[in-house]
């Protein structure tokens, strides 16, 4: 069923150059995302746990105020989800060590460079933006939430109460902000520069830089490198990413790719079935008429027999009738014959 | 041929009208809050489980069961089974009624309904399986209709016109079988972007064909079980042909969803061998799935050999509503048990009670349209003015 | 035509693959009248 | 009639239904596989014959050890119920092992004396484990597991938390107390001719030296070995009602058990023939060279055997000198190839110097100021003069003789000037106000005075890092590098603010902003050396009024 992308790439550069005249297709591409797109670097170690990016994230997105206060530390004892009214959430995960010493770790959308959402959608309502966000564009949403079913990281959230005009509700990495050259609201609040900003392959450095300098306090592993085929934000752990509830074994297949192949064979069926269907078609309807032409011969012999039999019958009457008359005209002679006989002796 | 007086005199007050009215009642009450509470009014819907029972079961076993149309279509019109004719009419019918809900379901479950054709008319989003099935079952939404609409090209009486509404029979079943083919299999595809929520053992690069070749069971067995009903409840209703054939579409259809069964146990076999996930056999999720293959698969196929050889009618009308029913087992696993098997019970998902209200309204909506059409239409006998001229 | 990310090419890819799919859909329905007209004339 | 019937159909078919759908859900309650929390136990004897016979149909058996020995003390029962007494091999009964007189020693093994066949080790196991557990249900005691399952199961109950347990100085100290200065008590050697133990005296090393983790041909594994001496010689003191060392599991192995273990305070030196100070030589034991490169360090070995539990930490090997293993050119076999510049540098490594010394500043008196800086060897050539010292000015070639090379060495180490603590306070500004701050909060004042002697007063207090800081510390202006890093060290060293500004500067991304570079200083610090407070924000920055 599912042909393999390099095979149905090589399908489409073919129709490329002939058609469109494209660039060699035919070699199977290899995408590095958008060059000098933006990220941002997570250091999980250096978190606090202040709750300052989801204070400066609620400013700069106009959400609405929070149940708690942002003060209100006590809700980081309980594992918290991102929300359609809270873009970001940091959670509190306590290390299995000797002192139970608390890691702060934040969560958000991580921007990924093929994001399964955006593959998933199919009003393209989400966009990866040349600065490296997946932005979100309400006003074409169907609201299907097909996108939430696709996200490996279980990012985007709907607003469930919302009768009529419900929206996926994700973080935007402030791309307005971005734009206009401003640092995303969670970044310009973070004060122990847990979060660092700047483009995708300097981060990359750092985060590797960092992780030689200090072989003791990292795992030897930058998240969000490689997981579902790489993402715009990347972090930094002293303790191994699944004990934070990290999925690390979303593998490094970009999100698109689950699909392509699936859709790749609808070409296939749509061109090929006709010539199949139709196939068979012809072969039943030949056997068919073959049926029907027995059927005649059958129907034209039976008659041919009934004639004959009826002929015969009615031979047989009319020599049976022939006989009969016959005899009654002897008969009818003779007596008369009798008769005239004995006049004669009376005389 | 039936008389409409017999129709007038039956008083309205019958068990099943009242059930009937009473569910449509409190689906209008629920359908009233959905569109005023939004989903979380209604739903037990949250942002770890997007989807429920309405595209669990709504949706998924909704066009699932409704295959019967384009296969029997198929097997009639293509592989030229003209003795399983009279069959045809109602599995479009049932097929037609079947994607009509599922439009309808989708109305309530989609945040912006209204929205649903914009894929088509302001933007295309080409890289989601969803954008396929949805044009697809679009597409087949009508063709089940014109394949429907009883063909009028006969009145005109005009060889050409005759010749051209034959040829056009073909083309909407030949059009019906891509487009059943395309979005059954893709609606399996849609879980394949999401490898990290469906358990190993339901998730494969084979899903599309899983649900493809698990829809030609469900539409086989579907014919076999509405058959039954239909002759249950609707006898009267019937034509001596369709009396006659239906004992020949039992068989025949029974048949061939014993083999195809035989078919999909042996690719959900190579499913597992494929991902090597013979070790989760030994979980719980394995014995559930264990369950789902043995009981749902390999049972019916064995029961429906039985019932073929021995010529035994019941056997394969219960086997058929096994069947079905299996197919819902395994659209509801791969939709609502196995997806999300990560999370910890309490972030699970379970339909709230006017979930599972709505859903049934659904159903029932379907069932009454169905009682009303094959009541007042020429569905299960032939109108003598237009006997379609097959040997 | 170039693209940066795998999902650009794709929904262009599949776009084009999509409007090939409608071509070709009427173009073998017509095709297939066209081969077909002959015999039933015979048949006449 | 038929209406009966088909209701009755229908019926059924609700029931599989519902059947199915709860089925559906228990199946949907079940979370993925996941780490279930597991009783630790130091006790826990795998049961496992896979190594002697094969792997077995059934997994093997988590053996809670302890338990059974509690067990068999409530009821006055002794280590035999279960352990056959075997008589002492030739070779050990003849040397100085444990107990010379006694010929029979207790038989690790359980109900046997040697694993015959398969066969029938599992019916000793399964007769006696099985047969003890049902006469005692039959008594109507509590009663062990009978069923196959409750022993042989998969994902074992109990997790073994079994620390390794060793002989640090002080517990060695008690030995050889106890053993009235007899080492051959324990201490032996092996005749290959003669085939059996004997004492060498003056050669005495850990055991580990010659008993490995596995048994070897001649000698038996470390765990055989501890286990036959340790425990038999306990289990024989307690017979006694002498004080004796512990023999159940968890008296070595459970790490609360180990802490409850005496420590002898101040603890006398070993006497082993062994240095006060020594040279340790930058070449190979069999090298020659014209002259070394390298400068030989001088070692106080004396202090340093106070500063580290055992001598194994060291001499890992051997209780012989570094270079007679370790060569500065070609590695040799018997150094396993390690050559003697990494045996002395290799950073992490306990055995090295530098190693150790860097774990070392992990304690936390020093983590304030370390825990910022990169680990691994240090770059500045002068810090390399701090071990391999230049030769006094007055003292002539390097000696012959053992007794003048100690005199040397300990000449060199007296020549070096401990730097303890810093400028006078009186140099030292007092208050530190932090100005460039969000518009969030008002100026922090930092007690930069009082900071610096509290972190003078730890570093001079620390117990065993306090002479390391002292030796290595390059002068009082050192131990302000902690923050006043990446500058020479000075009396006025630049401020934050001259390096640090706006954050994520493209040019050097390792440096943060003004503000981040305060927060991960102060705060990394605190942590670091484990300081609780602040704990909010307002407590070292108000809120600003609004």
């Amino acid at each position: 069923m599912s042909l393999s992308r390099r095979g149905f790439l090589a399908w489409m550069g073919a129709a490329g150059i002939t058609a469109l005249g494209s660039q060699a297709g035919a070699t199977p591409r290899h995408f590095k995302g958008y060059p000098q797109s933006l990220c941002v670097l997570h250091d999980i170690t250096l978190c606090i746990g202040c709750r300052s990016c989801e204070t400066g994230c609620n400013k700069v997105n106009e959400l609405p105020p929070p149940a708690v206060p942002f003060s209100d530390l006590s809700v980081l004892d309980k594992k918290r989800r991102t929300t359609a009214k809270t873009y970001t959430v940091v959670n509190k995960y306590l290390d299995s060590g000797q002192e139970k010493k608390p890691i702060f770790f934040k969560t958000q959308c991580n921007h990924c460079l093929e994001p399964a959402c955006a593959s998933a959608c199919f009003v393209r309502a989400f966009t990866k933006t040349k600065e490296g966000s997946v932005t979100y564009d309400a006003s074409v949403c169907v609201g299907c939430r097909y996108c939430m079913i696709a996200c490996p990281f279980e990012i985007p959230t709907y607003e469930y109460d919302e009768p009529l005009t419900p929206r996926i509700m994700k973080c935007t990495f402030c791309h307005p902000r971005v734009t206009k050259g401003l640092l995303p609201g969670c970044v310009e609040a973070c004060p122990t520069e847990a979060l660092s900003f700047g483009k995708r392959e300097d981060m990359l450095k750092l985060a590797r830089e960092r992780i030689n300098k200090y072989p003791g306090r990292y795992v030897d592993h930058i998240y969000g490198e490689h997981e579902m085929g790489g993402t715009n934000w990347l972090y930094l752990s002293g303790v191994p990413f699944r004990n934070l509830g990290m999925r690390e074994d979303l593998g490094t297949t970009p999100a698109p790719e689950l699909t392509s192949g699936a859709l790749a064979t609808v070409p296939m069926v749509a061109a090929l079935w006709p010539v199949l269907l139709t196939g068979i078609y012809a072969l039943s309807k030949r056997k068919e008429k073959l049926l029907s032409g027995d059927k005649q011969n059958a129907l034209a012999q039976a008659l041919a027999e009934a004639n004959a039999k009826s002929q015969a019958a009615l031979t047989a009457a009319m020599e049976k009738a022939k006989r009969e008359k016959e005899e009654a005209v002897q008969k009818a002679v003779k007596t008369a014959l009798e008769q005239s006989a004995k006049k004669t002796q009376e005389q | 041929m039936f008389k409409l007086s017999d129709v007038l005199n039956r008083s309205l007050l019958t068990p099943f009208n009242i059930i009937a009215g009473i569910i449509l009642f409190i689906g209008l009450i629920i359908t009233a809050l959905r569109f005023t509470g939004g989903l979380a009014a209604v739903t037990n819907l949250s942002d770890y489980n997007p989807w429920g029972l309405w595209i669990g079961f709504d949706l998924l076993c909704g066009v699932a069961l409704a295959a019967g149309g384009y296969v029997t279509s198929a097997a009639v019109y293509i592989f030229g089974m003209k003795k399983y004719h009279s069959a045809v009419r109602p599995a479009i019918l049932t097929g037609f009624l079947g994607y009509a809900l599922v439009v309808l379901a989708l109305n309530y479950d989609v945040g912006r309904p209204w929205r649903l054709p914009y894929p088509f008319v302001v933007q295309a989003g080409t890289t989601s399986v969803l954008f396929e099935v949805g044009a697809c079952v679009l597409l087949y939404l009508v063709v089940l209709f014109i394949e429907f609409t009883p063909a009028a090209s006969e009145w005109l009486g005009l060889k050409r016109a005759r010749n051209l509404v034959v040829r056009l029979t073909m083309l909407l079943t030949i059009l019906g079988v891509i487009l059943s083919t395309l979005h059954q299999s893709s609606l399996g595809a849609l879980f394949l972007i999401a490898p990290s929520k469906l358990h190993p053992l339901w998730y494969s690069q084979y899903i599309p064909v899983f649900f493809f070749i698990s829809s030609i069971i469900a539409g086989l067995s579907m014919v076999i079980f509405e058959g039954s009903l239909t002759h249950r409840y609707f006898a009267a209703k019937m034509d001596e042909t369709h009396l006659r054939e239906k004992e020949d579409v039992v068989f025949g259809f029974g048949k061939a969803a014993s083999f195809v069964l035989a078919a999909y146990f042996a690719v959900k076999v190579f499913g597992i061998a494929m991902d090597d996930n013979w070790r989760y056999l030994s979980t719980s999720y394995g014995a559930w799935f264990l369950v789902e293959l043995i009981g749902f698969v390999a049972l019916p196929c064995l029961l429906y050999a039985a019932g073929v050889r021995e010529k035994n009618i019941r056997l394969i009308k219960w086997t058929a509503a096994w069947a079905v029913l299996g197919i819902v087992v395994n659209r509801f696993n791969v939709c609502l048990v196995a997806f999300n098997w990560h999370l910890p019970s309490s972030e699970r998902y379970f339909p709230s009670w006017m979930e599972i209200g709505l859903s049934v309204f659904i159903v029932t909506v379907g069932v009454v349209a169905f009682k009303f059409i094959v009541t007042y239409m020429p569905i299960l006998y032939e109108h003598p003015g237009y006997k379609t001229p097959h040997p | 035509m170039d693209f940066s990310t795998l999902q650009d090419f794709y929904t262009y890819t599949k776009g084009i693959a999509y409007i090939l799919i409608v071509l070709t859909l009427i173009g073998m329905t017509g095709f297939w009248l066209y081969l077909t007209d002959q015999d039933n004339d015979e048949e006449k | 009639m038929e209406e009966v019937k088909s209701t009755l159909r229908w019926t059924a078919m609700l029931c599989t239904a519902v059947g199915l759908v709860i089925f559906a859900l228990s199946a949907e309650g079940y979370k993925a596989p996941e780490q279930k929390a597991e009783k630790d136990r130091a006790d826990i004897i795998l049961i496992d014959t896979s190594p002697v016979f094969g792997r077995g149909d059934k997994p093997p058996v988590a053996f809670p050890h302890d338990r059974h020995t509690e067990i068999m003390a409530e009821q006055k029962k002794d280590c035999f119920l279960c352990h056959l007494k075997e008589s002492k091999p030739q070779a050990v009964s003849a040397g100085p092992a444990p107990q010379p007189e006694s010929t029979e020693r207790m038989s690790l093994k359980f109900k046997r004396l040697k694993d015959t066949n398969l066969k029938e080790v599992r019916k000793i196991y399964h007769d006696n484990c099985i047969g003890c557990h049902m006469s005692m249900a039959e008594k109507g005691q509590e009663f062990g597991p009978i069923i196959c399952g409750e022993c042989h199961k998969e994902g074992a109950e109990y997790r073994s938390a079994r620390k390794p347990s060793g002989m640090d100085n002080s517990l060695h100290f008690r030995h050889t107390k106890a053993a009235q200065n007899k080492c051959e008590t324990c201490h032996h050697a092996y005749d290959d001719k003669a085939k059996k133990l004997f004492y060498a005296k003056g050669q005495e090393g850990t055991c580990r030296y010659c008993h490995q983790m596995k048994t070897e041909e001649n000698r038996i594994s470390m765990p055989l070995a501890s286990h036959m001496s340790c425990v038999e010689c306990h289990r024989l003191g307690k017979e006694k009602k002498l004080e004796a060392g512990p023999v159940t599991c968890s008296g070595c192995h459970d790490s609360k058990e180990q802490m409850k273990i005496k420590k002898i305070e101040p603890l006398p030196r070993m006497e082993r023939q062994q240095p006060d100070t020594v040279f340790v030589k930058t070449l190979g034991k069999d090298e020659k060279a014209e002259t070394p490169r390298m400068n030989p360090v001088p070692f106080d070995h004396k202090s340093h055997e106070g500063y580290n539990d055992t001598c194994r930490v060291c001499h890992h090997a051997s209780l012989s000198a570094c270079n007679s293993c370790h060569a500065l050119g070609k590695p040799l076999k018997d150094g396993n190839f390690v050559k003697l510049d990494r045996a002395m540098h290799q950073a992490g490594s306990q055995t090295s110097c530098i190693g150790c010394h860097q774990l070392k500043q992990q304690a936390k008196e020093c983590a304030g100021c370390h825990v910022f800086m990169p680990k691994g060897l240090m770059e500045q050539s002068d810090s390399c003069l701090k071990c391999h010292m230049k030769p006094l000015p007055d003292s002539a070639a390097f000696p012959k003789t053992a007794e003048g090379e100690k005199e040397l060495a300990k000449k060199l180490l007296q020549s070096r000037q401990p730097v303890k603590g810093t400028y006078p306070q009186g140099d030292i500004p007092e208050n530190v106000i932090m100005k460039d701050y969000a518009d969030q909060y008002e100026p922090a004042e930092f007690p930069h005075r009082k900071v610096v002697s509290s972190l003078v007063e730890k570093m001079n207090g620390a117990k065993k890092t306090s002479q390391l800081a002292a030796y290595f510390h390059n002068d009082l202006g050192t131990v302000c590098q902690g923050c006043h890093h990446y500058s020479p060290e000075s009396q006025k060293p630049p401020k934050c603010a001259n390096c640090h500004g706006r954050p994520f500067d493209e040019g050097n991304l390792m440096k943060p902003g003004i503000i981040g570079a305060y927060h991960q200083q102060c705060m990394g610090c605190h942590a670091a050396m484990e300081i609780k407070k602040p704990k909010e924000c307002v407590e070292c920055h108000k809120e600003k009024k609004k």
